[in-house]
């Protein structure tokens, strides 16, 4: 009935509330498991095109290189198809091996005790990380897929906000690309006329509201104590920055457009905020119109900030532990250095591991397509999504009342007020 | 024919039902039963089944959020909006279709495209033609001096926008029934009133409007209890978002976002019973009013 | 004079209300033709600038349509043809015999109707999987053989009968059942065509449910094919539009074929009164 | 197979449709239900036919009661009133129906079928369907249907309502003819008491639902038990006349005209209540008589119609209308006024108004 | 309103229904068609009616050619030969239809049709749908229906079909007082002869769509055109014999027997043809004559029937069938052989079949 929502493209943040559920996943001695007898493990996930076709060949690769594991990939339709049909086989007892997850949903897995404690694979002599293996990954990456020091699951396609611009614009207007608010706020005076406005932002603005949060140095969800705080001089500046770029008509929302990729490609905005998975979508059409665009790191005010999102690997624990263990190479295989560097490169997604982003090959891409090579700068001041329990709730309960405010139903004071009292509703339940 | 069903017609009777009675008691009668327990467990392990307590919490819980009245509210200025129109207007088009025109068979595909057409599609299509800048009705809107709407944008117009998307994709759908149902009517009662000195449009009020009463009333109750459970329409006119704030966030908007998003199995159950009963009692109604308004 | 007039009025509304119903049809043929630039363009071109029909091709070859075309014509046969049985049988135990608690079942099936069909999803899915038919033909056949929709459809139609009929065919010796399928069933030939056709559409283009409960490629239909073409930031959409058109064609000559029999009324000569 | 009603009765919502009737067909007799429109004639033929389940009284068919029998297991042919055929199905399959599901082979069926249609002369429409046909061949069609597979019992509703007189006698003689040749004890409902007498070895005559006369069509036309038996029989209507009886002198005499008719013959008027009706047929009126000693009237001649083979005049005894009729070939001019003998009339008691006494002519001399 | 066909014509797929028919109907007549079964009267009529375009020809109504004008626009009242009664309405409402459409208030509709419904006799039945009523009481309300408007063209098609002989008579009567009261011109389309001869001006009668003879109904069963009119008309119908004419002896004479007829009175033997055929009514024989000299014929009866008022003969002349219809005063016994006159009788052609000479009784002494 229908297709995924634009609300589960955020991940979740914060972990906490969780109990640790994971006394029987305490798997002992598996370097004690050896794979003699073939093993057939599904992976559901919900790539397709050409992000499928990549995914396929890693899995590939893998089921060649280890005799007797057979990784099945099955397409699961869009993300909320996942979701859904993931639901319905944990009700049935069907589910499979490894499944893609992001993190808010993950927290729901935990909570029904769905999920795997890897901790033991990752300390595994035999066939876990090395220290060093496993802090090539990237520290927000590891740090999404970790509840209360026990790691779930291991990231696979990531992606940031980017901010994508109108090169031609900016040079006829002889600007540079503004890096902090107050630069964006001068620029985009400067930029909106009759045709175009300057800032666009997608549809997603309010669900992802922590963003200029955390930009303007304030604080969206405090993990530790389960609080909401943007009700805060941070969180009334940052809202108060956004709403007046929109009521003075410098910005707009996506809105009847639907992505904000559209109005870009044809010039309608001469900047706007989206994501790094957008950038396929922009390049044809945009070069087809003649745009000439780019991408720059997210502006800041009192520090860098930005998001990341995507889905993880998870997997289930209903399996034997030859099974897990099929499915834990399979994991590991997938983000190793090599595979993660082509599954960037095919889907532009960021890869995981400094490793990758130090290689040669990625490098030499990156200045082939400069573009892709933004991302990469954020990760060091990256953040993810509230990873509470009930996060989608929370996350829209407040979403809707700012969004009450971007209307022009409610000043600025009165949004975050009954954003407060939603929250504390929805996380109080 | 005129008496009490004995055992033996009685057995007679549920032969013929047994195949429709098996599929439709496992697939949909068993798991509505479940799901109608399931809005009396206060705290209830959905995956592993159990049942920690029951009571009423999740109909406290509805009836305190002003979310679910909201989309209540829209739901009732929907189905108001949508099923009186949407039935007159096929209605009046199958006649059309019905009657002996030249291209009869190409329009009559023609108003049934938008059945088979895709869902994305057709919103798409939609959102272009809602469009407050490019689109035509904004377009048509401005030979009538009235100056663009924010369909989209704005929360005000959502609903409507919503509705008159609606109503045009029930059409091809409604009209089919509708022309099946005029088969049905015996033309001698046209030429009759023919005879009688009615005109053109006195035939179609006193003639097929009542002779295709049987099909009218299930037209409208399946277009009434289709319209209380209004859902893609709003998923996919708005890109998978119930309108600007929540502005067209219906009943099964908010089951599905409690059920499939939030995981609230017992509250979206009970919001699901909620709208059974009203959905129920509008039918219980129509049925009233059937039995006295209907010509077999 | 006046006749032709309102002919012509008649014609001129037609008309109009059918550019209505042929845009999004038009839309998604003249998207299928365009490039990703133009399908983004605004405001929207009618006329491809290039027409681009490897844009089809390239969909075609996106996902295994082949297997799912098989698949699709399979599920939509069987499940047609099975509740096309179902329901005469139902409807005709609803609108002609007599037995208790037949008005409560009706009402019972009826209020199925109520209860929106996302609450039924995972129900339903795990009685499948307890029968092990997940990711098999049953599962996408079975639940689908029986709709209370049809059935009341179909109830309504062989109410207007006349009990005349039902009589003389007693009278000729024909048992109920008998008098179901030779008198009854072709009387009722519109509705059957109609039902038969919207559980066609609906077959042909359910995409949650084959989803849910196949897990291979070998067994999925048509419309799942179509995700191929969306991801999480954006949409093919030239190819999703020529993937949508292929798919639509079938049925828009199956509604050509059938609407005959939807619109040849049969005759209700031969009873007087 | 004989036929035996007790009691029956139909009651719809508002309507006593049919009452308290008791009565027997022998079998292999041809029985008319004859009586006005809406007297329960079709009710009576379709709980007969099991499609209406009486509200009382029971049904048997030879000794079996079959009043739990449903209809496709009694063994009947029917035509309906309304026709019934099935629209969708061809002449020839409409007519083969009953063979179809008498599992006859196909062959014979084809054959049977054909030649009952060549008999009701709708052989030439065997591929229309039954919305291509006039009325008349409609009716046909259903009078193929019904008698195609030789039934143990035949219901027949005004089968010959919408044929031409000539076909309607063919018909008539034909269903007459395979009926008696099978035995089929058959029921045939029709408003045409020429058409009952001719055909019928009893008629049923009811009134309201309730049973009036059930005899022989002589009997019934010669000696109607009841004023309205006598009415409803004969066309143009039997005359009627309140009158007294004058039981000294022996004779009738009409109220309002000093027109009085001799008790002629054996009769016993000392059992006549004073008031009384009588009643005289149109055709009893003759202008010239052999030799017999009859009762004479004077008629005041208000309008001569010539109906084809008979001469209708329509005048006045005394004050009372008055109507008789006679050959055509009795040359009559313009004639104002006529003496015409009384050869039949009966004698009704004006309270019960069931018959007392008929004059036959005879007793006179 | 006079109407006039010219050519009319209406074909079916495979059937010529009706076949280049030119008449006029005077204005205020009432005019019956008669035919066979399948003729074409139905035909006729829904054209009248503007139900069915007409294949050719025109149809004027008083000076006006009506082919073009919607049945609405018509002004005509209709009795369907199946009725169709708005299943949906009280049998009230069915007849206050036409009004309504007419838009007649209501009060005065209602009484328009309650005081209809009285004289058809349905008024206790006013607000039963159709489906509860009786085949007859059915008919009754599509007459009411037909004539509450007052139209100016009634079409009645077999409008009393289902009525016993006794409303039958109520209501034609009822119709033509109507009909003559406001002048309607009426078409009547019926299968009952003596009701075609009793109230029409006019009668038209067909055969597969052709007609036959349009006239008054007199002169059509004493003067029939052709071989067919004659056999249609009379009931029992016509005898017919082959026979030659011999000239010299100023006679015909019957084929396969030796009986022959003297053709008396003024006629021109001459201009016969050498084959004929005879045709002698059942009831221009009779038993006894005053005075005039008639051909006289010898009988052998079969059978002797007596239907109410006439007794039917039936039996042989020479070798050929004959029926004789003979007042039942006649005191026939048991006898075998009788000897009859005859007083009228037709001479057709019989290659042609047309009519070339009529005997009645004139001329002879
Ligand atoms: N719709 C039709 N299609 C083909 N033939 C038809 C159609 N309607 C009538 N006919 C044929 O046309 C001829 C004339 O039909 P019509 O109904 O006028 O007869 P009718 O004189 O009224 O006969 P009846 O007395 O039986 O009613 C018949 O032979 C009939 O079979
Ligand atoms: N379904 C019904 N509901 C109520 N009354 C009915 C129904 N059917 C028949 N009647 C009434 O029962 C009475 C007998 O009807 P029936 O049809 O037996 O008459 P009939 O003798 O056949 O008359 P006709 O000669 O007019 O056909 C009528 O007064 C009629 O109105
Ligand atoms: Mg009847
Ligand atoms: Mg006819």
């Amino acid at each position: 009935a229908c297709s995924s929502g634009s609300n589960e493209e955020q991940g979740t943040n914060s972990n906490g509330t969780s109990k640790q559920g994971t006394e029987k996943a305490e798997v002992t001695g598996i370097d004690g498991i050896e794979i003699t007898e073939p093993v057939e493990i599904e992976f559901w996930h919900a790539m397709s095109g050409d992000h499928e076709k990549a995914l396929q060949k890693i899995t590939d690769d893998f089921n060649n290189s280890h005799e007797n594991i057979t990784v099945k990939l099955v397409n699961q339709g869009g993300y909320g198809d996942l979701s859904t049909k993931v639901m319905a086989a944990a009700k049935a007892n069907t589910l499979p091996a490894l499944t893609q997850a992001y993190e808010d949903w993950m927290t729901e897995y935990i909570e029904n005790d769905f999920i795997t404690n890897l901790n033991p694979y990752v300390e595994s002599e035999k066939y876990g990380f090395t220290d060093d293996e496993f802090n090539d990954i990237m520290e927000v990456f590891r740090e999404m897929n970790t509840w209360d020091g026990v790691l779930y699951g291991l990231p696979f396609n990531k992606s940031t906000q980017l901010m994508f611009y109108n090169v031609t614009y900016f040079e006829e207007a002889g600007l540079e690309v503004p890096t902090t608010w107050d630069e964006m706020k001068e620029a985009a005076e400067i930029l909106t006329n009759d045709d175009v406005i300057a800032i666009g932002f997608e549809n997603g603005l309010s669900i992802g509201f922590n963003q200029w949060v955390h930009q303007a140095g304030g604080q969206f969800f405090d993990e530790a104590t389960g609080e909401f705080k943007m009700n805060s001089e941070e969180g009334k500046y940052a809202l108060t920055y956004v709403n007046d770029l929109i009521q003075s008509g410098v910005a707009r929302t996506a809105g009847e457009d639907g992505y904000m990729s559209g109005p870009f490609a044809r010039g309608d905005v001469a900047m706007y905020f989206g994501s790094s998975a957008g950038l396929p979508y922009v390049a044809a059409p945009a070069a087809e119109n003649g745009i000439e665009w780019s991408t720059a790191v997210l502006p800041s005010d009192a520090q860098s900030a930005a998001p990341f999102a995507g889905t993880n690997v998870t997997m289930f624990n209903h399996l034997s532990d030859e099974e897990k263990l099929a499915a834990w190479q399979y994991m590991k295989f997938l983000i190793n250095t090599d595979n993660t560097i082509y599954w960037a490169q095919q889907s532009g997604y960021i890869p995981v591991r400094q490793s990758a982003l130090d290689s040669d090959e990625w490098k030499s891409y990156v200045e082939e397509n400069p573009t892709y090579g933004v991302a990469q700068q954020q990760l060091e001041y990256g953040f993810y999504d509230p990873r509470v329990k009930g996060a989608y709730a929370f996350k829209n309960a407040v979403a809707k009342e700012l969004d009450k405010v971007f209307l022009g139903e409610y000043t600025v004071e009165e949004g975050l007020e009954a954003a407060d009292k939603a929250a504390a509703k929805e996380l109080g339940k | 024919m005129n008496q009490k069903p004995t055992l033996k017609d009685t057995l007679i009777g549920y032969s013929y039902l047994l195949p429709a009675l098996i599929i439709l008691g496992v697939f949909s009668v068993y798991p509505i039963i479940k799901s109608f327990f399931m809005s009396f467990y206060a705290d209830y392990d959905f995956f592993k089944d159990i049942v920690h307590s029951y009571g009423f919490d999740n109909f406290i819980y509805i009836f305190q959020d002003t979310e679910f009245y909201k989309s209540l509210t829209n739901t009732f200025i929907f189905v108001i909006g949508v099923v009186p129109a949407s039935i007159s207007i096929s209605l009046v088009i199958a006649i059309l279709l019905n009657s002996k025109i030249k291209f009869g068979k190409l329009f009559r595909t023609i108003y049934f495209l938008p059945f088979v057409t895709s869902v994305v599609a057709i919103a798409i299509v939609w959102q272009w033609i809602y469009h407050s800048e490019y689109g035509i009705l904004n377009y048509f809107l401005g030979w009538f001096g009235i100056s663009p709407i924010e369909w989209l944008n704005d929360p005000k117009w959502s609903m409507p926008a919503l509705i008159i998307m609606c109503i045009w994709k029930s059409l091809g759908y409604n009209i089919i029934l509708f022309l099946a149902g005029l088969q049905n009517i015996n033309p001698q009662y046209y030429l009759a009133a023919q005879i009688d000195g009615a005109s053109k449009f006195k035939r179609f009020w006193h003639i097929t409007v009542p002779l295709l009463s049987p099909t009218t009333f299930f037209v409208s109750i399946v277009v009434l209890i289709n319209s209380f459970k209004v859902f893609d329409e709003v998923f996919a006119l708005f890109n998978g978002r119930p309108g600007p704030g929540y502005s067209a966030q219906t009943i099964v908007y908010y089951i599905f976002e409690k059920f499939y998003n939030e995981w609230e199995f017992g509250i979206a159950s009970a919001a699901a019973f909620v709208l059974f009963i009203i959905i129920f009692i509008f039918t219980l109604i129509q049925l009233y009013v059937g039995k006295r308004k209907v010509n077999y | 004079m006046r006749q032709a007039f309102s002919k012509g009025f008649i014609y001129i509304l037609l008309t109009i209300g059918s550019l209505l119903m042929l845009l999004p049809f038009i839309w998604m043929i003249s998207t299928s033709l365009k490039t990703p630039g133009e399908v983004m363009s605004m405001p929207p071109t009618w006329i491809p600038e290039s027409w681009k029909w490897d844009n089809y091709l390239k969909a075609w070859e996106m996902a295994p349509f082949l297997r799912y075309t098989l698949n699709s014509i399979i599920v939509v046969i069987v499940s047609t043809i099975g509740e096309i049985i179902t329901t005469i049988l139902a409807a005709y135990a609803f609108s002609r015999l007599q037995f208790w608690g037949r008005d409560i079942v009706f009402a019972i099936l009826l209020g199925t109707m109520m209860v929106p069909g996302e609450m039924l999803l995972i129900p339903n899915f795990v009685t499948l999987s307890n029968l092990g038919w997940i990711n098999q033909y049953e599962a996408l056949i079975i639940p689908w053989l029986a709709s209370i929709f049809s059935i009341f459809l179909l109830r309504q139609y062989f109410l207007g009968v006349p009990k005349e009929l039902h009589y003389a065919a007693k009278i000729d010796g024909c048992s109920n059942f008998r008098f179901l399928w030779s008198v009854m069933v072709p009387l009722a030939k519109p509705a059957i065509v109609t039902i038969a056709l919207l559980k066609a559409i609906g077959s042909w283009n359910a995409f949650l449910w084959p989803l849910i409960v196949t897990q291979s490629e070998e067994m999925r239909t048509l419309p799942v094919g179509l995700t191929a073409f969306t991801t999480e930031a954006g949409t093919n959409f030239e190819l999703l539009m020529a993937a949508s058109s292929m798919i639509i064609l079938p049925m828009i000559i199956l509604y050509i074929i059938l609407q005959k029999y939807i619109i040849e009324g049969v005759s209700k000569a031969g009873l007087k009164g | 197979m004989e036929i035996k009603l007790t009691n029956l009765a139909m009651d719809f919502q508002q309507t006593k449709a049919v009452n308290d009737l008791t009565i027997t067909i022998q079998d292999g007799h041809l029985v008319s239900i004859l009586g006005p429109s809406g007297c329960g004639k079709s009710t009576t033929l379709n709980m007969l036919a099991g499609l209406y389940k009486p509200t009382a009284g029971e049904i048997y068919f030879g000794d079996k009661l079959v009043n739990q029998v449903e209809p496709e297991h009694r063994e009947i042919g029917m035509v309906f009133q309304n026709y019934a055929l099935y629209p969708h199905l061809t002449v020839l399959k409409n007519i083969m129906f009953p063979l179809k599901m008498a599992k006859v082979n196909k062959k014979e069926a084809f054959e049977r079928a054909t030649e009952m249609a060549k008999l009701v002369q709708i052989d030439h429409l065997l591929d229309r369907k039954p919305g291509q046909l006039s009325g008349g061949q409609q009716q046909r069609v259903a009078i193929a249907r019904a008698l195609v597979k030789n039934p143990k019992v035949l219901l027949l509703d005004e089968p010959l309502s919408n044929l031409d007189a000539r076909l309607r006698l063919e018909m008539r003689e034909e269903i007459r003819r395979i009926q008696k040749e099978v035995g089929i004890t058959t029921i045939f409902v029709t408003h045409d008491q020429e058409e009952a007498m001719s055909i019928s070895d009893k008629i049923l005559l009811m009134r309201d639902g309730t049973l009036q006369q059930y005899t022989t069509p002589l009997e019934m036309y010669d000696k109607p038990s009841n004023l309205f038996v006598s009415q409803f029989m004969g066309n143009p209507p039997i005359n009627i006349y309140k009158a007294t009886v004058n039981k000294e002198l022996k004779r009738v005499e009409l109220k309002n005209s000093n027109v009085h008719i001799p008790l002629l013959g054996n009769v016993d008027v000392t059992k006549f209540p004073e008031d009384v009706i009588v009643g005289i047929r149109p055709e009893s009126f003759v202008s010239e008589t052999s030799s017999k000693e009859l009762p004479q009237v004077s008629i005041s001649i208000n309008l001569i119609e010539r109906t084809g083979r008979d001469t209708l005049l329509s005048g006045k005894i005394g004050e009372q209308q008055v109507r008789a009729l006679i050959s055509s070939k009795q040359q009559l001019g313009n004639v104002e006024e006529l003496s015409l003998y009384i050869t039949e009339f009966t004698v009704f008691d004006s309270e019960t108004e069931n018959s007392i006494w008929y004059f036959d002519g005879e007793g006179a001399q």
